[in-house]
C-alpha cells in the first residue's frame, strides 16, 4: 500500500468567529466545535480551551490525545468504523496537522488520572508539553452510564479533531513524504537480501477504559491479523483507554506511531518493512495463549527475519509480551520488545510481572514509580479534584505550596511503550 | 573551599613492592603519599581533591586475615578521615578485587564515608559487592589505567560531594540492582530498531533491562563416597524453632535462620514449625519433618548410609520466585557450609 | 466451556450482586493482597487460574477490588504457570503503596465498576 | 539459592514441588516433591508409610548427588 501524508505545520492555534487554517495558524470557532461535540445527547456541556508550550498550566484528568488528519484522496476516512464509515484506509494521500493535537479532558470515572503539563518538570516527561494543545472538558448529562458517557466523550474526540482536520483539506502541505510496503511477492523480488520485518503491536484489550478499537472493533474480540502500517496512519486504530497514563497509548501515539516511523526509515535500505502485526492483551489466559500463538504463527508464516514488538499497560500485559517473545524466537524470527518498567519508588523491586530468558533485547521507558514534584501552575484546564485519587498519587499528594508529588505514572506518555519518549532506565 | 580529602587503598602490585611472593605484605599507611596509580587518580581528581594518604595491603594478607586486616585498615581510614575513600581499580585481579568491595563496603558501612571502587564486571568481587559500593566497570587488565580514572575520579567525586548519581551507563558503574531513569539521546523506538538491526547482523548488543537470574550454573561433581560424606540440609519452607526466635518474617525476609540440630532426631510439634507465610502451614508445623526430613536423615546416619548430617541446618522464607534476597542469603551460608567441611547441600522448597 | 467449569473469587461486591445467583462465586471480605493469597492458596490445592491476576490497568493497591477467575476442577499436581503468575502477582502488588482508605462511595463504585467489566470480559471469553 | 549454593562448590540437589521452578530457578539435581504444603510427606498415609515415602525421596536425592549430571536433570522417585 501506498501513502503519501502530507504534513501542515500549526504555528498557532486562535478561537476566532470562522475556523480556517491561514499561514499556519488555525483559527477556530468555539461555536462550531461546541456543536460538533454537543451531537451527543450524554454530554451536557463541554468548554475549549488551548494551552501552549511553556505556559504555566496544566491539563488534568487527560483521557485522549489525538491529532487532526483528513483522508484526501484514497478510500476511506480518518478513523475508519468509528466516525468515519468501515473502508480500508491507508493508501492514496491523508494530510496531518502537525505540531497541534485536540486532548480530551474531564471525568469519567471517580478516580482518574493523566496530567499534561505545559512547563516545568512535568513538562519534561509528556510529548504533549510540545504541541498546541486544543483542549475540551465536557460534562455528562445526569445520570449518564459510565459505559455510555465514556463512549460519548472518546467519539467526540475524534469528532473534532475530524472537523479541525477537514479545515486543511484544501491546503498545501509543507511536506510530503510517501510511505509504501510492498505485497509478499513484490518484496521478495525488490529487496531479496534484505531481512524481513514486521512491527508486533500489542493493544491494551480489557474491560472499560481498557480499550482499543480497529476500524471500530473492540481488540478483545480480533485474533491477530496483519494490517498495512498506513493504515494505522490514517487512524485505523484508535484509543479507548484511559488507565495507566504513563504506558496506554493516546490515538496520537498510534496515529504517530514511532515504530512504524522508525522502521520505514530503514525501509528498502536495511530491512524490508513488510507489514504490521496487531494483538491484543486479554484479561483471558486462555485468550492470552491463543493470541500469542496466532502472533507467533504469523510471523512464521510470513517468513520472517525479525519483529519489535510493543506493549500497553501495566502488569498483565508483561505476561503477553514475554509469551509473544518467546514464541516468536522459538520460531526463528529474532526479537525486540518495548516495555516500561514498575521497579517501585526506590528502583529496587522487579521491574516486570514476568520474565523469559529469551527476551534478551529489551528497549524500556524507565521507571514509573519514579517521584517527581510537579509545582503549582497558574491554571488548571480540568479539575484538581481527582488529582489525590489518580494513580501514584499518595495521600500528601497536594502539599501545602499547591505542588504535587506524583509518580510518573500519572503523567500522559511519560513511559509509553512505543518508543515513543528518550526516557529510559538502566 | 577546602578541597575534598581522598584515601586511597592499593595493593602490594600496584604499590610496585611485588607480585604473588609479596602478596603477604600487612597492611601500611601512608600519610600524604600518592603511590603507583595514585598519579592518574590525583590527575583526574583535579584541583578540587586531594589524596590525603595510600594504604597498601597484599592481597593474601587481606583474604587470608580478612577480619583483621579490614579492622586495620578501617583504623588507617579513621586516621585519614576522608571525605571519600577509593580503593583500586582491581581490573580482573580477583583477590585484589574482593579486598576493594570489601574494604570499601565497609568504609561505607562502618565508618559511613562514602566510598567508591574500581574493576572488571566479571571479576568475582564484582558481583559480591556491587550492590553494597558503587563499583567502576573497568577492562580486564591494567591497560585500561586511563579509561577506568576517567570514570573513578568524577565518580569518587560525586559521592564525596553527596550528589545524585545519574543511571549506571552514565556514571560508568557496574549496574547495582537499582534502576535509575535518565533521558537517552534516541527516542525508544529508534533504539529498538537498532538493536533489531544489530541483532539480525549478528552483532553484539546491549539490552537495556537484563532478565532477572537466569545465568546458569554448570553442576558440581558427584559425591564419590557417600557413606563419608557431611550433608548439610537447606530449605526455603520456613522451619524455624517453636516460636521463632529470630523472628524470620514470612515472605521478604530480611534475614535467614541457622539452626543447631545436634541431638536432634526428629522435628516434632513441640519445639518446630514453619515461619513460611507463602503456603498452608497447617502440615508443616504439625510434623516439620514433612519439610526438612531431619527424622529419615539421622536414620540414614546411624545406619552408616551418609557419614554425618552437619548440625546445622539453614531456613529461608520466599516462593519460588523471589529470589532477590534469597541469593544474597545462600551465597552467605553457602560460605559458612564450605567452611564447616560440608560436603552436599539436600535443599527443600515448598 | 460451560458456567460450570470456573469459579470466581473476589472481594467486589458489585460481583456477588450481578452474580452470586447464577454463578459459583466466592466472596472474601479481604483486602487486593488478601484476594491474591487466597487465589494462591488454591492454585496450591492444584487449581488453574483462568484469568490474569493483575487483570487491567488500575493498580493494585490503587483499586481495592480484584476478581480472579480459577478453575472448579483440580488437578493433582500445582499448575507452575498458575503458580509463578500469582506469585509474581503478589509480589507486583507489595511494590505499590496502599491508597484505598479515603475513597468516597462514588470512587469505590467507580473502582467497583471497573473490576467488574475486567472480570465481565474474561467470563465473555469463558463462555463464548 | 540453589545456585549460590551450587556456585560454592558444593553439589547440591533441589526437592521441590513444583519442578519448571526448580528448572527456572537453576537446579542441576532436582527431586520431585509432594505437594507445596507438605513437600516431603502425605497426610493422607499413616505415620509410618509417611515416613517410608520421605525415605525414598530423600534416597533419591542422595542418588542425585552421586550422579553425574550433565545439565538439568529430574531425579523421579515415583
Amino acid at each position: 500500500m501506498r501513502l503519501e501524508l502530507g504534513r501542515i505545520y500549526i504555528k498557532d492555534i486562535q478561537f476566532a468567529s470562522e475556523s480556517k487554517i491561514e499561514d499556519g495558524v488555525l483559527h477556530v470557532s468555539e461555536e462550531a466545535l461546541r456543536a460538533v461535540a454537543l451531537k451527543d445527547d450524554k454530554i451536557a456541556s463541554v468548554s475549549f480551551d488551548i494551552a501552549k508550550p511553556g505556559e504555566s498550566v496544566r491539563i488534568t484528568p487527560v483521557k485522549d490525545v489525538i491529532e487532526p488528519r483528513v483522508k484526501v484522496e484514497g478510500a476511506g476516512g480518518v478513523f475508519p468504523g468509528v466516525i468515519a464509515k468501515v473502508d480500508t484506509v491507508g493508501s492514496g494521500v491523508t494530510y496531518a496537522l502537525k505540531g497541534m493535537a485536540v486532548v480530551t479532558a474531564g471525568k469519567i470515572v471517580g478516580f482518574q488520572e493523566g496530567i499534561i503539563d505545559m512547563t516545568g518538570p512535568g513538562a519534561d516527561y509528556t510529548p504533549f508539553s510540545k504541541t498546541l494543545n486544543l483542549v475540551m472538558v465536557c460534562e455528562p448529562v445526569e445520570g449518564a452510564e459510565t459505559h455510555d458517557y465514556e463512549r460519548a466523550v472518546r467519539l467526540a474526540g475524534f469528532r473534532v479533531a475530524a472537523y479541525v482536520g477537514e479545515l486543511a483539506r484544501d491546503l498545501e502541505p509543507d511536506e510530503t513524504q510517501v510511505y509504501e510496503t510492498c505485497t509478499i511477492k513484490e518484496g521478495m523480488k525488490k529487496y531479496p537480501d534484505l531481512p524481513r520485518v514486521a512491527y508486533v503491536q500489542m493493544l491494551q484489550s480489557q474491560g472499560l477504559l481498557h480499550d482499543t478499537y480497529v476500524y471500530g472493533v473492540d481488540a478483545k474480540k480480533i485474533v491477530p491479523t496483519i494490517m498495512s502500517p498506513t493504515e494505522t496512519m490514517d487512524g485505523a486504530i484508535v484509543s479507548g483507554n484511559c488507565v495507566s497514563a504513563c504506558d496506554k497509548n493516546p490515538t496520537y501515539v498510534h496515529e504517530n506511531n514511532p515504530v512504524i516511523e522508525d522502521l520505514f526509515e530503514q525501509h528498502g535500505k536495511t530491512i524490508n518493512f513488510v507489514c504490521q502485526i496487531i494483538t491484543n492483551e486479554n484479561v483471558y489466559l486462555a485468550d492470552k495463549q491463543r493470541s500469542s500463538d496466532w502472533t507467533a504463527k504469523i510471523c512464521k508464516m510470513l517468513d520472517l527475519d525479525g519483529v519489535i514488538v510493543s506493549q500497553e499497560g501495566f502488569g498483565n500485559p508483561d505476561t503477553d509480551l514475554i509469551m509473544n517473545c518467546k514464541k516468536i524466537e522459538a520460531e526463528g524470527v529474532k526479537t525486540v520488545i518495548i516495555t516500561d518498567e514498575y521497579a517501585g519508588r526506590d528502583g529496587r523491586s522487579q521491574s516486570l510481572a514476568d520474565a523469559d530468558i529469551a527476551a534478551d533485547a529489551v528497549v524500556t521507558g524507565g521507571n514509573a514509580n519514579q517521584v517527581v514534584v510537579l509545582p503549582k501552575l497558574d491554571k488548571v484546564i480540568g479539575t484538581l479534584d481527582y488529582v489525590t485519587k489518580i494513580a501514584g498519587a499518595s495521600e500528601d499528594t497536594l502539599r501545602a505550596d499547591g505542588s504535587l508529588e506524583v509518580e510518573l505514572q500519572v503523567i500522559t506518555g511519560a513511559t509509553n511503550e512505543c518508543g515513543f519518549n528518550k526516557l529510559s532506565a538502566r | 573551599m577546602a578541597k575534598i580529602k581522598v584515601a586511597h587503598y592499593i595493593n602490594q602490585f600496584f604499590a610496585q613492592i611485588g607480585g604473588e611472593e609479596k602478596a603477604n605484605y600487612p597492611a601500611e599507611l601512608r600519610v600524604g603519599e600518592i603511590v603507583g596509580p595514585g598519579m592518574a587518580l590525583a590527575q583526574n581528581l583535579g584541583d578540587e581533591a586531594e589524596i590525603v594518604g595510600t594504604i597498601v595491603c597484599g592481597d593474601s594478607y587481606f583474604n587470608e586475615n580478612l577480619e583483621t586486616a579490614t579492622a586495620e585498615i578501617l583504623d588507617m581510614v579513621k586516621e585519614l578521615n576522608p571525605d571519600v575513600f577509593v580503593a583500586g581499580p582491581a581490573f580482573n585481579a580477583g583477590r585484589y578485587g574482593v579486598a576493594c568491595g570489601t574494604i570499601a563496603a565497609a568504609v561505607q558501612d562502618q565508618l559511613g564515608i562514602p566510598a567508591v571502587t574500581a574493576m572488571y564486571d566479571e571479576n568475582p568481587g564484582a558481583e559480591m559487592f556491587k550492590d553494597k559500593v558503587y563499583i567502576v566497570a573497568t577492562k580486564n587488565s591494567a591497560a585500561g589505567m586511563r579509561a577506568a580514572m576517567k570514570k573513578l575520579a568524577p565518580l569518587a567525586l560525586k559521592v564525596a560531594r553527596g550528589e545524585k548519581l545519574g543511571a549506571s551507563c552514565e556514571e560508568g558503574y557496574i549496574p547495582n540492582g537499582t534502576r535509575v531513569n535518565f533521558f537517552e539521546k534516541e527516542r525508544g523506538s529508534k533504539r529498538a530498531v537498532k538493536m533489531l538491526l544489530d541483532k539480525l547482523a549478528g552483532k553484539k548488543f546491549a539490552t537495556e533491562y537484563p532478565m532477572p537470574d537466569f545465568d546458569r550454573v554448570d553442576p558440581c561433581p558427584p559425591l564419590k563416597d557417600l557413606t563419608h560424606a557431611k550433608i548439610a540440609l537447606v530449605t526455603s519452607g520456613g522451619i524455624v524453632p517453636k516460636g521463632n526466635p529470630d523472628h524470620i518474617e514470612s515472605s521478604s525476609a530480611s534475614h535467614y535462620g541457622e539452626y543447631d540440630i545436634t541431638g536432634v532426631d526428629d522435628l516434632t510439634e513441640e519445639f518446630y514449625e514453619t515461619a513460611h507465610g507463602g503456603y498452608d502451614p497447617t502440615y508443616a508445623n504439625e510434623d516439620a519433618d514433612c519439610v526438612l526430613p531431619v527424622d529419615v536423615m539421622r536414620d540414614l546416619e546411624r545406619e552408616g548410609v551418609i557419614g554425618e548430617l552437619h548440625h546445622l541446618f539453614y531456613s529461608v522464607t520466599g516462593n519460588g520466585t523471589a529470589v532477590a534476597s534469597a541469593r544474597a542469603f545462600a551465597a552467605e551460608f553457602a560460605q559458612k557450609l564450605v567452611a564447616d567441611g560440608v560436603q552436599a547441600v539436600i535443599l527443600t522448597s515448598t | 466451556m460451560g458456567r460450570t467449569a470456573y469459579l470466581i473469587m473476589t472481594n467486589n461486591p458489585l460481583v456477588v450482586e450481578r452474580l452470586g445467583d447464577t454463578h459459583e462465586v466466592e466472596f472474601l471480605e479481604t483486602s487486593y493482597e488478601g484476594l491474591l493469597l487466597a487465589v494462591r492458596d488454591k492454585v496450591h490445592e492444584g487449581h488453574t487460574l483462568l484469568s490474569h491476576p493483575l487483570a487491567g490497568s488500575v493498580k493494585p493497591n490503587e483499586t481495592p477490588y480484584r476478581s480472579i477467575m480459577v478453575s472448579c476442577e483440580r488437578c493433582d499436581a500445582v499448575d507452575a504457570r498458575s503458580l509463578s503468575l500469582i506469585e509474581r502477582a503478589i509480589e507486583a502488588c507489595r511494590k505499590f503503596e496502599d491508597k484505598t482508605s479515603g475513597y468516597g462511595e462514588r470512587a469505590l463504585k467507580d473502582f467497583q465498576l471497573i473490576d467488574w467489566t475486567l472480570l465481565e470480559s474474561g467470563l465473555d471469553s469463558a463462555d463464548a | 539459592m540453589v545456585k549460590e549454593i551450587e556456585r560454592a562448590g558444593l553439589p547440591v540437589v533441589h526437592i521441590c514441588t513444583v519442578t519448571p521452578i526448580s528448572m527456572t530457578v537453576g537446579a542441576n539435581r532436582i527431586v520431585p516433591a509432594v505437594a507445596i504444603p507438605h513437600p516431603l510427606g502425605n497426610p493422607a498415609l499413616s505415620a509410618e508409610e509417611e515416613k517410608v515415602m520421605r525415605r525414598r525421596i530423600v534416597e533419591k536425592a542422595l542418588e542425585a548427588l552421586t550422579t553425574e549430571v550433565d545439565g538439568q536433570t529430574i531425579f523421579d522417585w515415583q
